[in-house]
């Protein structure tokens, strides 16, 4: 069963629950974030939105939410995890992903399809995957530019490792394929072992023939199958 | 020289951003918080040597662009003017 | 209490004749804190007293009605037990002053019209109009407020899925911002904002109340002038994540029966949420302002009365299950607390540290406010302005022309502003911004809504009733381009200061325009707003009868987009395709010459329910790949935009012989004739595609064939598709100097 | 009591509001701007009479909330305290 956090301020977390439950009839629950419980989840999906607003930082408020307690000891177990768009910027708040997500660098919201290349099969989202693979994603965010920072994201994975780099069409991670300056056009992490996955796009916006795309259904499933 | 700027809501202008960290610092167990307001500041950087100058310069830049006065106030601090 | 002298009541926007009769209704002079209250809710914004009268004529009825004007919004039956709630407000003055939080609050208002009612927001739409794209302050306007309604809708989670945004001069001194918000609700669990129940708890939920927004509906009513920076303190911050707070607390209270009726505090704050609710019920209401929550020490009874503080909603509860109410908001955060009672005084009665701080009885608060039969007359200039020759247009070289027209702030991609806005959270966009009308999946589907804001304030100038007619049906055939059959209508009537005859005679006749074209095409009006005063000493805007039209899609999988997806489809034209003289009274193509003078093209709506069901029977059989109403710039730049308007892997040229006959084709391709839709379709649909055509009488002609990478007009124009789009995409950033 | 929280991002870390700043200002003709940084600034109410007190819990809000301290670094600010 899916658990699927609904923080205060959560606005894909419908979504996630139609992609997942409906559209790849896996079970899935909402889980309040003052719950300190995650009922048996097998799999648990940090939604997109503005928890608390963003206010302060996005994610920063969300990290102390009850909740969290419980996703970070799941999370230490080894158990799945996927945070989307403000998701990932939660788990980057709470440590557990490498880095930090900034204002984008044209400082205003971006709500557009993008392209991104697959860069590692190693992890809950990506399995199955190969590398090179390019799918294309819809992005919604205003803060989406991934930063490193010192000791952050590492090239050998010692920290975690890159999963999907914004590109063209042809797969070419190109300045202007990026649409938010993040570092080496980094669209999602890992952790180490590659259970905790942050992803700036959205793949449950893209699970739907009726609604345009269907790319994002690869991702749902390979985490799903983890 | 270095001007630095603080910008700050007016008084009883809602903050939002400041509402919600007083929350949070509250639920973090900081039961000695009564009010929180978030503001901006900003480091300037300026080719100036006369501070007055630097003064009136930046106290401009915040009355045309830095500021906005419906809703926000500021204070400015160059070093070696009043 | 300071004593009423003539300045305080004037301060307060009321006239001496209109303080005589405060005085006469109380049977003695009003305090303070009723005079507040008697201001706001005699307000223009409040009392619509200028145009009460002739919102009378509007037709609002039809079988698929549930809900008309009168409550906090419209609601149209879906069938299958689901209905459809929206309306549109304006905020025109306060995004003025402040055009991030005005545009902001703006739609966190709209927004809450809409869940009061009990219904879940599921997409919404902004009609905006600035001044000359040259005027500094335009590109300062247009940055904020686009800034500030994606700022709310994205951060609470309704997508924005289009809208309408043009450019003239005569806004220069006011801009406009109208937002519309629809939502989904059960066709049977309807709230409504009455103070029903005599006893019955009265309920103040979410944010408190601060110092923030007093007199904004005054302020709404009165033109902007040189003092109206001073008036900037009394602008709204908004606060999405308080919202979206209480709109989950509200929709969650609303599935348990402990409601009886639930309206937002929006312009007027507790006073007209109050005075209203009671109002409905007949009933009266004792408040205790000491219980209301606050965010500031020392509040009188005057500011709490008439606070604007956002995101704040007044219940009523049956009596006895307060606790449940109180419980669900303090689940979400927000405050809460039972601030008065439902009476049978038929007063509103507040009070204060235990003393009587305002005694009103409602009936002179709602239905018994002022309403004026204000003159009316045609302005002065009315010949001047429709003196127009359009042989007289300079000519133009013909593929210049069309780059130019294409790149005019007016015509070119709005994608700037849409980018900025979440269109696709809830998963609902199947068709969203940058086509015609929008089409949004209801939750599972198929069925599904389109959604299509229009008014040309062009035409509104030159001739206000055709104009309106021309609103209303541009709306109702760009929905007819997904696929959708208008179901209803809200409208949002922007004008000048109602105090001048021309002003109100430009009311009063697109007012007749909207009736007229919506009885022809059978679409009943279920809400709507009225902004007047839009003008700055002396300057009115052009007039803007903005409409927003909700429509039904069975399915929303048949659709069709506004761009050309197949090389190889044929391109035809429904609709007249050369009729007499090229219409271009008002036109872009005039305009393009500096020219705004003659009179909208005339529209017959007849021909126009033809063209738009000859246009929905194809979609929703399945036969087109693209439909794309003819509008701004005319057949031309429709036809340039069919080849740019998609995914860059899908942008397509055509090849086409277009014949302007004895006409100049400078003129002709961009006459704006109404009533004309492009369509594409494969050639084994010919057949088919031609005989739903004259099924439904409409005009069919073929203009070419989907193609190559160049919009090759035989003998007349050819431009590579890559140039149009440049020239089209590069318009709006221009604006905005990037 | 009232605290103030200065929180700056670190030196090297990219800043594309006070890079934008810097823009619309040289755009305005302030030609004397070398660099804008925007950081934040808060103002923190505390029923607190201790001042070193207060500065502790302060420091200890700002680890644990109110700055990241992968990009930012902050200064505390309390009326009486070094
Ligand atoms: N132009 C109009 N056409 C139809 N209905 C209107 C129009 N203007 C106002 N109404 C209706 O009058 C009522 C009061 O409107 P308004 O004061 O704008 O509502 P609110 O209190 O939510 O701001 C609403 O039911 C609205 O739908
Ligand atoms: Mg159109």
């Amino acid at each position: 069963m899916v658990g699927i956090v609904v923080f205060p301020g959560a606005n894909c977390d419908h979504d996630a629950y139609h992609a997942v439950a409906h559209v790849l009839g896996a079970s899935a629950r909402f889980v309040w974030h003052k719950e300190t419980s995650l009922s048996g989840a097998t799999h648990v999906i940090l939604p997109g939105g503005f928890s608390y607003g963003d206010y302060l930082r996005c994610g920063a408020l969300a990290r102390f939410s009850p909740v969290m307690g419980e996703v970070r000891r799941f999370a230490d177990a080894g158990g799945p995890v996927l945070g989307i768009c403000n998701g990932f910027q939660i788990l980057c708040e709470a440590g557990l992903l490498p880095g930090v997500l900034g204002r984008n660098e044209g400082l205003r919201f971006v709500c557009a399809d993008t392209f991104v290349r697959v860069e590692s099969a190693d992890s809950a989202a990506t399995r199955g995957l190969s590398p090179g693979t390019v799918l294309r994603l819809p992005i919604a965010h205003a803060e989406g530019r991934y930063q490193r920072g010192p000791g952050g994201l590492d090239g050998d994975g010692a920290t975690g490792r890159t999963l999907l780099r914004y590109c063209d069409e042809a797969g070419e991670t190109t300045r202007a394929a990026n649409p938010n300056g993040a570092e080496g056009n980094v669209a999602g992490v890992a952790n180490r072992a590659g259970n905790v996955v942050g992803l700036m796009p959205h793949p449950e916006r893209a699970s739907e023939a009726v609604l345009g795309n269907v790319d994002g259904r690869r991702i749902l499933e390979a985490f799903l199958r983890c | 020289m270095q001007a630095r700027v603080y910008v700050t809501l007016k008084p009883g202008v809602l903050d939002p951003q400041g509402n919600a960290v007083r929350g949070s610092l509250e639920a973090l167990g900081f039961s000695k918080v009564q009010d929180v307001r978030l503001g901006k500041y900003l480091e300037i950087e300026l080719a100036e040597t006369d501070p007055m100058a630097a003064r009136a310069s930046v106290e401009e830049m915040c009355r045309r662009l830095l500021v906005n006065p419906v809703v926000e106030s500021f204070r400015v601090d160059v070093p070696g003017t009043p | 209490m300071s004593a009423i002298d003539a300045e305080t009541i004037a301060r307060h926007g009321l006239t001496p004749a209109e303080y005589a009769r405060i005085q006469e209704v109380l049977g003695r002079d009003p305090n303070l804190v009723e005079l507040g209250i008697f201001s706001v809710m005699w307000s223009e914004h409040c009392s619509y007293k200028s145009s009460r009268r002739l919102l009378r004529g509007l037709p609002t009825s039809g079988p698929q009605v549930l809900q008309g004007p009168g409550e906090n919004a419209g609601v149209v039956d879906l069938g299958s037990g689901l209905a459809a709630v929206f309306k549109m407000e304006s905020h025109n003055h306060p995004s003025f002053i402040e055009p991030y939080q005005g545009a902001a609050t703006g739609v966190g208002g709209i927004l809450r019209d809409v869940f009061t009612m009990g219904a879940r927001p599921i997409a919404s739409l902004d009609l905006l109009r600035f001044g000359a794209p040259g005027n500094p302050r335009t590109a300062y306007l247009l940055a904020g407020v686009v800034a500030g309604i994606g700022g709310y809708g994205n951060a609470i989670g309704v997508p924005t899925v289009g809208g309408e945004i043009a450019f003239d001069e005569s806004f220069d001194g006011n801009c406009l911002v109208n937002a519309f918000t629809v939502g989904i609700v059960k066709a049977d669990r309807i709230f409504r904002g009455s103070a029903a129940g005599l006893g019955n708890p009265v309920i103040y939920a979410g944010a408190r109340t601060g110092r923030d927004g007093i007199h904004g509906a005054t302020m709404a009513s009165a033109s902007l002038g040189a003092g109206s920076e001073e008036k900037r303190p009394t602008v709204q911050v908004g606060d999405p994540f308080t919202e979206k707070l209480l709109l989950e607390a509200c929709l969650t209270l609303m599935k348990s029966d402990c409601l009886v009726g639930i309206q937002d505090m929006g312009a007027a704050g507790l006073t007209s949420s109050s005075v209203e609710m009671a109002g409905r019920a007949g009933n009266g209401i004792r408040l205790d302002l000491d219980r209301v929550p606050v965010r500031e020490t020392g509040m009188t009874p005057y500011e709490i009365l008439l606070s604007e503080s956002q995101e704040r909603m007044l219940l009523v509860a049956a009596a006895g299950r307060e606790a449940e109410v109180e419980a669900v908001f303090r689940e979400w955060d927000l405050s809460v607390a039972v601030v008065g009672e439902v009476t049978d005084t038929g007063r509103l009665q507040a009070f204060f540290r235990g003393e009587l701080a305002a005694d009103l009885p409602i009936g002179p608060l709602t239905d018994g406010a002022p309403s004026y039969d204000r003159p009316a007359a045609p302005p002065r200039d009315l010949a001047d302005r429709r003196r127009f020759d359009p042989v007289a247009l300079p000519p133009l070289d013909l593929a210049g022309a069309l780059l130019s027209l294409l790149s005019r702030p007016n015509i070119a991609s709005k994608e700037w502003v849409f980018r900025q806005y979440d269109h696709q959270v809830r998963l609902g966009g199947v068709v969203g911004p940058g086509g015609d009308a929008a089409l949004v999946r209801i939750e599972g589907g198929p069925l599904g809504l389109g959604l299509s804001a229009d008014c040309n304030s062009r035409f509104c100038f030159l001739d206000p009733y055709e104009g309106a007619r021309h609103a209303v049906a541009e709306a109702c055939r760009n929905l007819a381009c997904v696929g959708a059959e208008p179901l209803g209508l809200t409208d949002c009537l922007n004008f000048g200061s109602p105090e001048r005859p021309e002003i109100m005679w430009e009311l009063s006749e697109s007012i007749r325009g909207l009736s007229d074209a919506c009885r022809a095409l059978a679409v009943p009006i279920v809400s709507g707003n009225v902004s007047l005063y839009n003008e700055t000493e002396g300057r009115a805007i052009q007039p803007t009868p903005a409409v927003a039209v909700v429509g039904r899609v069975d399915d929303c999988r048949k659709t069709a987009v506004a761009w050309f997806r197949r090389p190889g489809d044929l391109v035809a034209l429904l609709g007249r395709a050369w009729g007499g003289p090229p219409q271009l009274g008002g036109s872009e193509r005039a305009a393009l010459a500096g020219v705004t003078a003659g009179r909208p093209p005339p529209l017959d709506l007849e021909l126009e329910k033809a063209v738009q069901l000859a246009c929905r029977t194809m979609v929703r059989a399945g036969l087109l790949s693209s439909a794309h109403d003819c509008s701004d710039g005319g057949l031309l730049v429709t036809l340039a935009e069919c080849c740019i308007m998609g995914p860059p892997s899908e942008r397509y040229g055509a090849r086409l012989a277009l014949d302007p006959g004895d006409h100049r084709a400078d003129l002709a391709l961009f006459s704006e004739e109404p009533s004309r839709i492009v369509v594409s379709f494969g050639p084994e649909r010919r057949e088919e595609v031609e005989r739903a055509a004259a099924a439904a009488r409409a005009p069919f002609s073929t203009l070419g064939v989907v193609g190559g990478d160049a919009l090759a007009v035989a003998g007349l124009v050819g431009l590579s598709v890559s140039r149009l789009a440049d020239a089209w995409r590069g318009g709006l950033p221009a604006v905005l100097g990037r």
